[in-house]
């Protein structure tokens, strides 16, 4: 069922209203603000960010426990963008911490134990060179 | 946006009375069905109010996963068939504060003139499935597609909330164990229910299993199998049933998004503030007047952030409010006398039924070594998912 | 024994306007998601009521199976989240009578007087998983521990009141078929929404594939994604929104044992019966003031005892009746106009929804080329499982 | 789960209302009838028993793939005793029908896709020496 937000889920695209300038990942087709008053479009987002919160899990849900323990982080995108969670990789223990600027990179998120269907999507991993 | 309930809290009057409560065991009960357990409170329910299954005029059950955790949809019809009933009998979801908006419906029933005498009931039976496979399903009351997609499970998403409370007002992670030990200490005064009714301290919590940092084992509520049944009744009636009949005055419910990370804070619950200024308003009454509350206590984490958003304390300073005791019996607002959903257990759907109980044990004066003295007003919390949705009911005595 | 919520019947009087409608089109909906579809057919109701969605105080939200079919519960918040309103949002759930419960729902919800505008919808996404999977989801509506143990499929359980109802009283197969041969004709003309807008015969029913003897393919409901949403106003604020309201005058809802073979009747639905008659009183009518009537054909089988609870004709002689053309769109009383769950497809949570949907628009005369000329009451009959759940509901203009 | 209704499932044992001497098949704890009016006991009735109704499924759920298309039928149980849903086996298409006399027999009921777990339960058979 996930492929229908493949594209959404491949890249940072979300929606955004014109009329109060709110980011949404994943994407609206309407503004809880302006309802039929915004104007909503396609964004594709800023893939930098940083951490606002986040958390290591150690007891996962079914079809991830072969990755566990594993990060996950809200991070709010730049530019105004739209807060985003998803799983942090390629980050030591002592790296990961609140406002961590990290960046969007393209993964597998799990086998699909009935069907053995891989996911892919978007995780997040420190910058390595930011401003290059 | 506040709810928009809030335009008739005040004119809003309940006339609803509460005049029977009934509880099974809570705890891995692998000896009962979903049907066993749920015929079991609601029989108890019937026996408290000392009314005949022939008075009660429909049914309101509070369920959130049995059509994943047991094959089972269609409650409703489940629980009448076993009390032997042919009323309307009506499922009410609303993930684990179902059991509070089933009560809500009860409620609105009598109000409407529809009913007279309504049992409402909450069950859920949640150990019959593997650890992982709960954990799957508890997600579906946050956003599967795009939470659970990511790995994200229920403990993770109040670690998320825990680490940003932690951050920005300093709150420890001893204060928020500090709940967990008081609820675990009611609970030894309430083995006939509680789950866990033993002792523990800040240290264990601190240092046990950690599940998702940094909620370790201890912060967290157990799954459990349980029911829990309360009769309704309208308020003229109620006398003619019952000599303590305790009254729902107030009720508020609330949503936010679905997903967490697209909440404005991630550092309280929006729903409850929604929720809970109706609930005062209808019941015409303010914060300082509530003599004992059950709050929904998933995670010690939520305990913190529901006396803030309830009001019984400034924000950010919930942790150090609880630590201070001001939440034990005896303390300036008794919290979670029945051990909490930490202590006392949480199967979902019965949760809210459950603090209803406790509420109206306290009112009635009838609530043991953990009797809140001379409680007149009391309230329950009840979240559901991550906080998608919220429903405060204030009772009094 | 009779529901209990007839002794009400006389004494209610419902005040509850109907202003919008919305459905979106029923069928196998690939490249939508379950929010999509809700979020459709909410914005199509809100759109026709002429109100913004910043006045509904209130939302129900009817569903059956999002648990299981999606991994995802909670959908009254969900379809608040999307709505964008942080107002109450309640999932109900009976089955594939949710949608009618959830009207019911959000009908207390006015005569309560805590909401003044309500949104109730329902949604269900059925064609993301496998047919043996759904086959078995559904099972989740009938009991699942003593009738899915066996292997008994929801086709199987109205194919056992067929024969029976065959053995009994002489009812035939071609019978049967000129119920689902009627509600594809009836389809043809409301090609917007319908899921199999095309005519069949007596003979394609009778020699399509088998699917529980004597039932065939073509005597079943398909597998349908599908959202329906029906905007509920407080009567005296109707005229504000709206010129042409369509009232809900009557509604009855009663329970029977969740599995078939503990009935005393298997040729007809007793809860039907019972919650006919409450609604019948409710809306001060009898039978033969119901202009034109939604029933719920999931089986065509399921039709003919439909007319007979129903008491549009005698116990026994359903199939004749239909067979006859009564029940046509110019017969004596037209019923599934919309093709019914047969042909304009079954989305389970949104098939009660639709079902008023239809009468409203038949109400207001809207109904384009279907339409019954002069229709001024209509009724819903809609039930849940093997009919332990029935909800009716009767609407006037 | 079904383990908690073994006893139940392998022999027809229910529950019996003495006031109304109604038989319940599965058991209940309450009496829909008389409630507390009533005086419940256990109850093992009648192996024996005719078919009230039937049907052939041909689309199983899943589960039960290899044993289609089956024979599904309502039995009333004799002395008196409660329907009782299930399948009928080792009997020829043309024999099966309304009336059929029909005793249970102990079968298996399906293979538990996910883990393997064979269910047990009852099943009906023509009989085949009635009055032995
Ligand atoms: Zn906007
Ligand atoms: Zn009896």
């Amino acid at each position: 069922m996930l492929w229908r937000r493949f594209r959404n889920k491949y890249h940072l695209i979300g929606t955004y209203c014109e009329k109060c300038k709110t980011g949404f990942y994943p994407p609206r087709e309407v503004c809880p603000e302006c309802r039929r008053g915004g104007k909503i479009v396609e964004k594709q987002f800023s893939n930098y960010g940083e951490i606002v919160t986040y958390t290591v899990v150690s007891a996962p849900p079914a079809g991830f426990e072969k990755g566990a323990p594993y990060a996950l982080a809200i991070v709010k995108m730049d530019d105004n963008g739209p807060n985003v969670v998803g799983q942090v990789v390629d980050c030591d223990d002592e790296k990961l911490g609140m406002g961590l600027r990290v960046e969007t990179t393209f993964r597998k998120i799990y086998e699909d134990g009935k069907e053995g269907i891989v996911q892919y999507g978007l995780k997040f991993m420190p910058i390595t060179h930011e401003n290059l | 946006m506040l709810s928009t309930g809030a335009k008739f809290a005040k004119g809003v009057d309940m006339r609803v009375a509460v005049i029977g409560v009934g509880l099974t065991k809570f705890g891995e009960v692998w000896t009962k069905s979903l049907r066993d357990i749920a015929l079991e409170a609601g029989v108890k329910a019937i026996s408290d109010a000392n009314i005949s299954a022939a008075d009660i005029d429909a049914m309101f059950i509070g369920n959130m996963s049995a059509g994943r955790f047991s094959g089972q949809e269609h409650l409703g019809a489940l629980v009448a068939d076993q009390v032997g009933v042919s009323i309307p009998s009506t499922r009410v979801e609303g993930a684990c504060a179902s059991g509070s908006l089933a009560l809500r419906e009860g409620v609105s029933s009598i109000m409407a003139g529809l009913s007279d005498v309504v049992l409402v009931g909450g069950a859920e039976k949640m150990t019959d499935i593997s650890t992982e496979y709960a954990t799957t399903g508890l997600m579906g009351a946050a956003d599967e597609e795009w939470e659970g997609f990511h790995g994200m499970t229920f403990p993770g998403l109040y670690a998320l909330m825990a680490r940003k409370h932690m951050h920005d007002f300093g709150t420890t992670h001893e204060q928020m164990a500090s709940a967990a030990v008081k609820n675990h200490h009611n609970a030894t005064m309430n083995k006939d229910v509680a789950q866990y009714p033993f002792e523990i301290t800040v240290d264990k919590v601190l240092n046990s299993a950690m599940i998702a940092s940094p909620l370790t084992l201890l912060d967290c509520s157990p799954i459990t199998d349980g029911a829990a049944a309360i009769i309704l009744c309208r308020e003229d009636l109620a006398k003619k049933y019952c000599d303590t009949p305790v009254y729902v005055t107030g009720s508020g419910q609330a949503s936010d998004t679905l997903a967490l990370h697209d909440r404005k804070s991630l550092t309280g619950l929006q729903a409850a503030v929604d929720a809970s200024r109706v609930a005062y308003k209808m019941a015409g009454i303010g914060v300082k007047d509530v003599d004992v509350c059950e709050v929904h206590d998933c995670f010690t984490i939520a305990e913190v952030m529901a006396c803030e958003d309830l009001g019984f304390c400034k924000k950010g300073v919930g942790g150090k409010f609880i630590e201070d005791g001001n939440t034990q019996i005896g303390g300036k607002i008794p919290v979670n006398t029945s051990g909490g959903l930490k202590a006392c257990g949480h199967p979902v759907g019965a949760t809210g039924i459950k603090q209803a109980s406790e509420i109206v044990l306290q009112l009635r004066g009838d609530a043991g070594k953990r009797q809140v003295n001379g409680a007149e007003i009391g309230m329950t919390h009840n979240v559901g998912g991550s906080g998608a949705t919220c429903v405060v009911n204030i009772f009094r005595r």
